[in-house]
């Protein structure tokens, strides 16, 4: 079901530094809902990665399940791709990072796969400061399993089933802040321009850095108050009480400056309200970054941007002590200690 | 003889005292946290460093510190390492266990006990012979600090027991020497304690004892170490670079033992960093995780656990099984369910292994029987899961990996290479498009089920891929097609066949004097001293028998071939539900009536006593059987 | 005939037509998340309630929108509702798979598409009829909304078959106000849609076709519902008040049809507050974890889920299991392993089940059919659980869960009170202290293995335990005494064995006319369908055998009594390693020879003609073998 | 191995408002360590359900695996204990308190219990506002598999196996009071004074209590200053290569004055400050708590004492609306709809 993309390229095509076309850097074509916040995330991630330049091939993809964790399909072709199973993304990625530490490690997860039954690998993959890209493309719901809440789902929202969440929600920047991480970003799928740029400072950062993007699912995050066009189908589809109904939608875009608050109708006519920090703000101090969010979240604001950096921490590697060798590259030579060390160790056991 | 305490005077001497030499059962009672293992490890590795087979057992509680805990020292010049019921000699400084404790003890047999208070009347049994030795006025006599007061106690009866044994001071005092390397201090302090005991005993009995050892040449080069040792030894000969684990007894040691060695072996001259990643996971899950991504990304990877952790990684062993990707993993089983006795023995997890995870699996399991094989088997593991791309199981037991056995020398081939596998670089690669062929990851090129893979990073722009656990085509490409699915399932059971024969071969223990077999005896892992004994003990009895120990899962050809020479084959193991007979049955197609389970599981290592009478029962009742048949009569 | 549309010129009429009335396959090929599956349940419906037997399978993908999905509705008047292969109607809206689609339909079959654009040329078969009806422009002329355009161009089709098939149009027109109830102003436009293509239809084709459909009255009071729904249902009905669950395709409507019909019946009329608590875990781990504590806490608790689920919870399902505390768990399963193929059935995940955990374990194990099996199991569950203290799992899977199925309507005996198991309350507690005996939680009281429990909170004093997955004696104390370990295992086997004929009986299959059965057959779940109508089939090609229903796990005696009139007996299943016939092995000492897998596991509902075909082959094998014996010289 | 004490009741022993001698809140005999904080913990739990005059089998006791999570053999034997898997306590008291929603929930956990396997669980316990006491028995190791860093191990400490612990440790009252939890304490096992009232006020908070207590373990959470009296005997230990020998130790206790800050050293010679707000320390404000900790941190100082109350919380019984009868007491009567009910639905599937 996976369409490769005809592989045709155009011959003017602008090309990077190392030569490759932003097309090198495309992947399957996409199999989520028109409009899905994640196909906007995926081509940041296709964007940042020709600007920084980087061989395709050096980057490792890595996924739990869902709408979101499916993406890695559908960009970077040339990179190897790991769809592991849900909500366990951050040990896979920390056991290939252990592996080879010369690649570069874009972790994709979900809400679902995130907060909820991947709470608990989220918070030790921060705090071992794995050197890794750990973007969370947060739609505030189950996408694959057709909308049910997660635990980043807004306070009293009404999924399509017609549940209401009485949940506070989860926010995992604070989290991810709290327990240690070392660069910690909040964006929109839509802003491009602010997107594209945390995604290639994330990728540069050495060490964990977390991207959380909200990315609306344009098919099952509806909200309560919403009154939009399609009621009619909706009721329809309602009464016949099988979601199997998915409106054609466009993606969601904006664009707005710093130290500016935006608001941003998502598909089904609710409003967020995005803010970008002045930009005087110096993502510098963990504490004030979880203030800065605490203030913003009393006005009914998301924050968005780098909301902290630690320039120069120290990544697993650094903590381990492992050689500069790539784990994967060292052969016989480097690993068996030889038959001489072994008998000398028998002579201990006797 | 005079072995009676005195102090306790109202016990008669003259009792009957058992004779033996280099055939005896030695039993520590203590508490744990005492201090007590290190100094019954002591005594053990004094028998064989006197050339005597010897096989020690820590029966200990699951907690850390005021419970009961037992040391059992098996001694045998025949050669049997099996645990053996009946106490020759017991060691009882516990009274919170001595009721039970002077029980066990055989008829004819010693029990020596901190005489420092008198003993409990109720205790004393008129066919045991009873040495009282005042340990702990010994102790508080000769030191000061509380903690060398509780400490040395243990000392002090192991070096009375040389004299009652016979054990050569030298031996001990040069066990002392070896320990305290680079801490010379404390080697006089040890040295002493030992004499005191030593004078003690050697001044108010008659030693040595009626039971008693004395030097042989049995041992050769053997070694005496603990399984988990051996298992992580292993894997740094078989080159794992990563090991992910969490703690979970009796497996802890195993990755222990990896970074112990890791830390001598594998530091690079140069910068002193590490050639090597452990790391300590949040949980089981993320361990197996962290094993399948660094195996995936090409590293020769590992954790270890016990069952609860084969319970928690089914779902990742699935995935592993089905995209293919090599892991390595080192159950150390202890009885189950749940929590169960997690210090205590049992084979319980061979079919949670075998088979994990919910959907048509099948996992590569080797059974190692000695620390050798775990050192073997461990090492293989990786060669075998790069081979084969799909997880490993080594699975061993707290009897193996946290008791010391006598076995053979570990070895190596330094002229021996790793097997990584089907991996193609990126020469091979450019070497196929000029061949005019596509890779397909999930391609079987070879017709043996096994595809060739490209670790990532390998080339610019071939050879990449999409790992998932969801189903695709031969090229990796996501379909939900029914035959594509099918076909892929086929080609890998089509890979477990291949493997068949890969895995360790089983070993034969022929029939005595090479006699007509009358039975067959299936078994795996630590049933093996038992089973050798009791075949043993049933040829004196005119039972002959042979026996097969299968060394790993899938079978290997020659189990079948052995199957198929038995009319019939006990299949023994330490499980309740007999799940080795069940893979025989459903992999080998083989026939009930054929397998008579013979069964162990109360959480202590088997013994030969018990395989002998089973096996006894059943070939009586079967003798009987034969000669009064039905009554032509009979209705049907 | 004047099938083919005039607009795509170059097609000829007169081409051969199969003729069929009442028997037919129709299968609908569209592109998911455009609102298809609804209108073509509502052509299902429309059928069934014209007396006539249908059976629909919704075939989808593993996302939400834009990709092929399939619906296929067989209808029968012969009352078969396996799947079968070979599409008499395939209505053909989505462009991407219409190579696929067009080799589907059987020769002198019918291939109805959308022919505002053309046909492509390649895709014309010169035996099947092409009937172009032009639904996208239609649309565009009739609607403005682009969403409205797609969603009726589902109920244009739908409207068009009516008139091709001959459905009675009240019928739909009855659906329509049904479904719209409380929406009314849906219903004009729907019906409209409807007509839109009845009249193009019927002005453009010979209707009805040589292949339709006529009334009936075959279905009687039989119901037209998915298992999922039923489960939820049962679990109403089984009193089950707590409900933890995490969402996994295909299960997750079952805790959805719970909550539904719990929000309806389950509101306490005074206060309009729930006499019930569903709740969303964070994963299934946790959502067992909280299904244990409620069933320890004296509610009746359960769980859905699927194959990943099962695995995860592996651990705790050990812990229930020798902790004792009841749990319902309902695995609906779908193709593993790993996450596998989610949108696609399978029974992989039987052994998973039976024996879950490491450790010792096995697992009662429900084999519902039919949705009416269903309710009655899930039901039955919640008595199950707390009358053996002990995990039970409903094993359904995704063709019986979320497909619509034909079966008898549901009922419920009025008197039927809930059997709580052994369960001392405070009175019980104080007449056993009158009586100068001891409560104890693991104490065998009645011989059948099954001790009573007590509810947290039940009396100041007494009958309070600790309840642990470690060992401990039969009050519920603490030990590590193997023997104790080892009497407790071999109780928990003594109340497996009483549960053997509380579970629900296996139910046969008789042979045709009460021929001597040549063959036996096993089967259980969904395949009941495919085997019912192939012993049909077989009948008519004189191979004559019965069969039996296998319902629950363990085998209730009578699965063993079936084996034992038969001499061979082919096990149907829908999974790649033959896990039925490996309980059957092992827990039943069944010969392998006797056993002869018939397996399928490419993600789709068995067949009958494959059923058939390797039965046949078998036989034909066989008997082909008897005839030809071994020459007499031959070697061995 | 379990030993019941002997059931001698003193005559003259005082009773509380319900006629309970504090013997009767008592549990089996202890098999922990001589010393360990853990059992200071559970008698200090004896004290406050005694004091509160709780009738002990209105409580249900729950716990993981691990030495605290043994504990609760230790007191409370006339309620019913629940010793159930690794990191999972959270899950099994969510079913039980929804079974049942009249009796006393209190879990008892471990740091290794809560903050590695079983901190998705934590999270969402908290989040989900179930109404127990949940006390963290936080030695800063593992204490039943002898010795392993834990999640709150403090960064560079030392474990017994002579491993350098180089993580920032996880502060689960900084996790609870971010995830919304109503009542988050902290306390040191020693200090009586302190964790008595903590704990009854805990019993008496209708909602989520988390009570966070410094326990140590005298056996294996060694610092590696630590230069004590036993040398000797430890590197007998360390050259003999079994951590079998566990020297008898005292209970550490403490008590010191709100405002105050206390140094208590521990069985090793490391020394950890305890700080008690002051009285003025108003604790109605999650993020000031957060602060106070922050502050206290970047001080050295452990802040102890009740940093956060919401009143008036709802719970998850009331977030679910379900019935103030025990849904555990429900019978047939109430549960089951009956045949009538059961044809109508049939009715709707035709
Ligand atoms: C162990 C396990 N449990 C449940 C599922 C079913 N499942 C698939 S995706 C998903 C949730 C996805 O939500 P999220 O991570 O937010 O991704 P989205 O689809 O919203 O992008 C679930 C529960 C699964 N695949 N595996
Ligand atoms: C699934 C599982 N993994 C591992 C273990 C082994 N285990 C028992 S207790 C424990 C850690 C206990 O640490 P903590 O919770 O801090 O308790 P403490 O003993 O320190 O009080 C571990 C890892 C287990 N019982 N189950
Ligand atoms: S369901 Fe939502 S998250 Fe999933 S692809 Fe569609 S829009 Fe995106
Ligand atoms: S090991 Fe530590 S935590 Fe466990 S009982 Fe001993 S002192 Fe307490
Ligand atoms: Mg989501
Ligand atoms: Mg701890």
């Amino acid at each position: 079901m996976t369409y490769l993309r005809p592989n045709f390229r155009h011959p003017d095509a602008p090309t990077n530094r190392i030569g490759f076309t932003e097309k090198d850097y495309e992947g399957a074509l996409s199999t989520l809902c028109a409009g899905c916040g994640h196909d906007s995330i995926s081509s940041a991630i296709v964007s940042a990665c020709f600007e920084l330049s980087i061989e395709p091939h050096r980057v490792a993809k890595l996924s739990g399940i869902g709408c979101s964790s499916k993406t890695p399909t559908y960009f970077l072709s040339n990179s190897h791709g790991f769809n592991s199973v849900h909500g366990r993304m951050p040990s896979v990625t920390t056991g290939a990072n252990l592996a080879n530490r010369d690649l570069i490690y874009l972790g994709v997860s979900g809400d679902g796969d995130s907060a909820s039954i991947g709470l608990g690998q989220f918070g030790h993959v921060v705090r071992r400061n794995l050197n890794m890209l750990y973007v969370l493309e947060n739609n505030g719901c189950y996408g694959l399993t057709k909308g049910q809440t997660s635990a980043t789902t807004d306070l009293d929202s009404v999924n399509k089933a017609g549940v209401n969440n009485p949940f506070e929600p989860i926010d995992l920047t604070k989290l991810a802040l709290q327990l240690g991480a070392t660069f910690v970003a909040r964006s929109f799928s839509g802003d491009k321009e602010q997107l594209v740029p945390l995604i290639k400072a994330a990728i540069s950062h050495r060490g964990f850095a977390f991207i959380d993007v909200i990315s609306p699912c344009v098919t099952f995050n509806n909200n309560p108050g919403s009154k939009k066009s399609y009621d009619f189908v909706r009721e329809h589809c309602e009464a016949t009480a099988t979601i199997d109904f998915v409106p054609m939608q466009e993606e969601i875009t904006t664009a707005y400056e710093p130290g500016s608050t935006k608001e941003v109708t998502l598909h089904d006519g609710s409003v967020i309200r995005l803010q970008k920090p002045m930009t005087d703000y110096r993502p510098d101090n963990r504490h004030a970054a979880l203030e800065a969010l605490h203030r913003a979240e009393q006005r009914g604001e998301i924050l968005t941007g780098l909301l902290y950096i630690d320039e120069d921490p120290s990544d697993l590697h650094d903590t381990l002590n492992t050689v500069s060798t790539a784990l994967n590259a060292l052969d016989e030579e480097a690993l068996c200690p030889g038959n001489k060390v072994l008998q000398s160790i028998n002579r201990s056991f006797r | 003889m005079s072995v009676v305490n005195a102090a306790s005077a109202s016990f008669q001497s003259g009792k009957k005292a058992n004779q033996a030499l280099n055939e005896l059962v030695v039993k520590f009672a203590n508490v744990n946290g005492t201090g007590s293992a290190s100094a019954n490890n002591l005594f053990a590795k004094a028998i064989f460093r006197m050339g005597l087979p010897v096989s020690p057992k820590n029966i200990f509680p699951s907690n850390i510190q005021g419970l009961p805990t037992w040391y059992e020292v098996r001694i045998s010049e025949k050669g049997y390492l099996a645990r053996r019921d009946g106490v020759d000699l017991m060691v009882a400084v516990n009274p919170q266990s001595m009721v039970k404790d002077v029980r066990e003890v055989v008829s004819g047999g010693y029990f020596l006990y901190d005489s420092t208070k008198p003993l409990d009347l109720r205790l004393v049994r008129d066919d045991v012979n009873y040495i009282g030795i005042p340990l702990t006025a010994m102790c508080l006599q000769e030191y000061t600090d509380p903690r060398q007061r509780q400490l040395f106690k243990n000392i002090i009866y192991v070096g009375a027991l040389a004299a009652l044994l016979d054990i050569e001071f030298e031996v001990l005092t040069g066990l002392i020497s070896d320990q305290f390397k680079g801490k010379e201090k404390l080697i006089a302090p040890n040295v002493h304690a030992l004499e005191l005991g030593y004078q003690y005993a050697a001044k108010h009995f008659d030693c040595p004892l009626a039971i008693k050892v004395e030097r042989r040449d049995l041992v050769g080069d053997k070694i005496l170490v603990g399984g988990n040792d051996a298992t992580g030894l292993g894997a740094i000969y078989g080159g794992a670079t990563v090991a992910a684990w969490y703690p979970i007894t009796p497996s802890t040691s195993v990755v222990e033992a990896y970074e112990k060695y890791a830390k001598r072996l594998r530091i690079d001259a140069g910068t002193g960093k590490q050639k090597f990643a452990v790391i300590q996971a949040e949980d089981e899950l993320s361990a197996i995780g962290m094993v399948i991504g660094a195996a995936w990304n090409g590293a020769r990877a590992f954790t270890a656990t016990s069952g609860p952790g084969i319970s928690l990684m089914s779902e990742f062993l699935g995935l592993a099984y089905f995209a293919e990707v090599p892991a390595v993993l080192v159950d150390v089983q202890r009885t189950g369910p749940s929590t169960g006795m997690p210090t205590r023995t049992q084979q319980s997890d061979l079919l949670a292994c075998a088979y994990a995870s919910h959907g048509d699996t099948k996992h590569i399991v080797l059974l190692p029987s000695t620390p050798k094989e775990c050192f073997d088997f461990t090492a293989q593991a990786f060669d075998l899961a790069d081979r084969f791309q799909t997880p490993v199981v080594v699975l061993s037991d707290l009897d193996l990996g946290m008791n010391d056995h006598l076995c053979d020398p570990f070895d190596w081939d330094d002229s021996r290479r790793y097997d990584r596998g089907k991996v193609l670089d990126a020469e091979q690669l450019d070497q196929l498009t000029a061949e005019g062929k596509r890779f397909g990851r999930y391609l079987d090129v070879d017709g043996d089920g096994v595809c060739y893979r490209t670790y990532p990073g390998t080339h610019p722009n071939k050879g990449s891929f999409f790992t998932r656990g969801t189903s695709r085509d031969e090229y990796a490409i996501y379909t939900e097609d029914g035959s594509v699915y099918a076909e892929n399932m086929d080609r890998l059971l089509k890979k477990f066949d291949t493997a068949k024969s890969a895995v360790p071969e089983p070993v034969s223990i022929p029939s005595h004097k090479g006699r007509k077999p009358q039975f067959g005896i299936i078994l795996f892992g630590t049933s093996v001293f038992a089973v050798e004994e009791a075949m043993d003990t049933l040829a004196d009895a005119g039972l002959h028998g042979d026996a097969l120990v299968v060394k790993a899962f899938p079978f290997h050809p020659e189990v079948e071939a052995y199957l198929a020479r038995h009319e019939q084959v006990f299949v023994v193991e330490q499980n309740r539900d007999a799940q080795m007979r069940t893979l025989l049955m459903s992999e080998l197609d083989e026939s009930p009536g054929k397998l008579i389970p013979l069964l162990n599981y109360d959480g202590m290592p088997l013994t030969a006593s018990k395989v002998v009478s089973e096996i006894r029962a059943t070939m009586t009742r079967d003798a009987v059987a034969e000669k009064e048949p039905v009554s032509a009569g009979a209705a049907e």
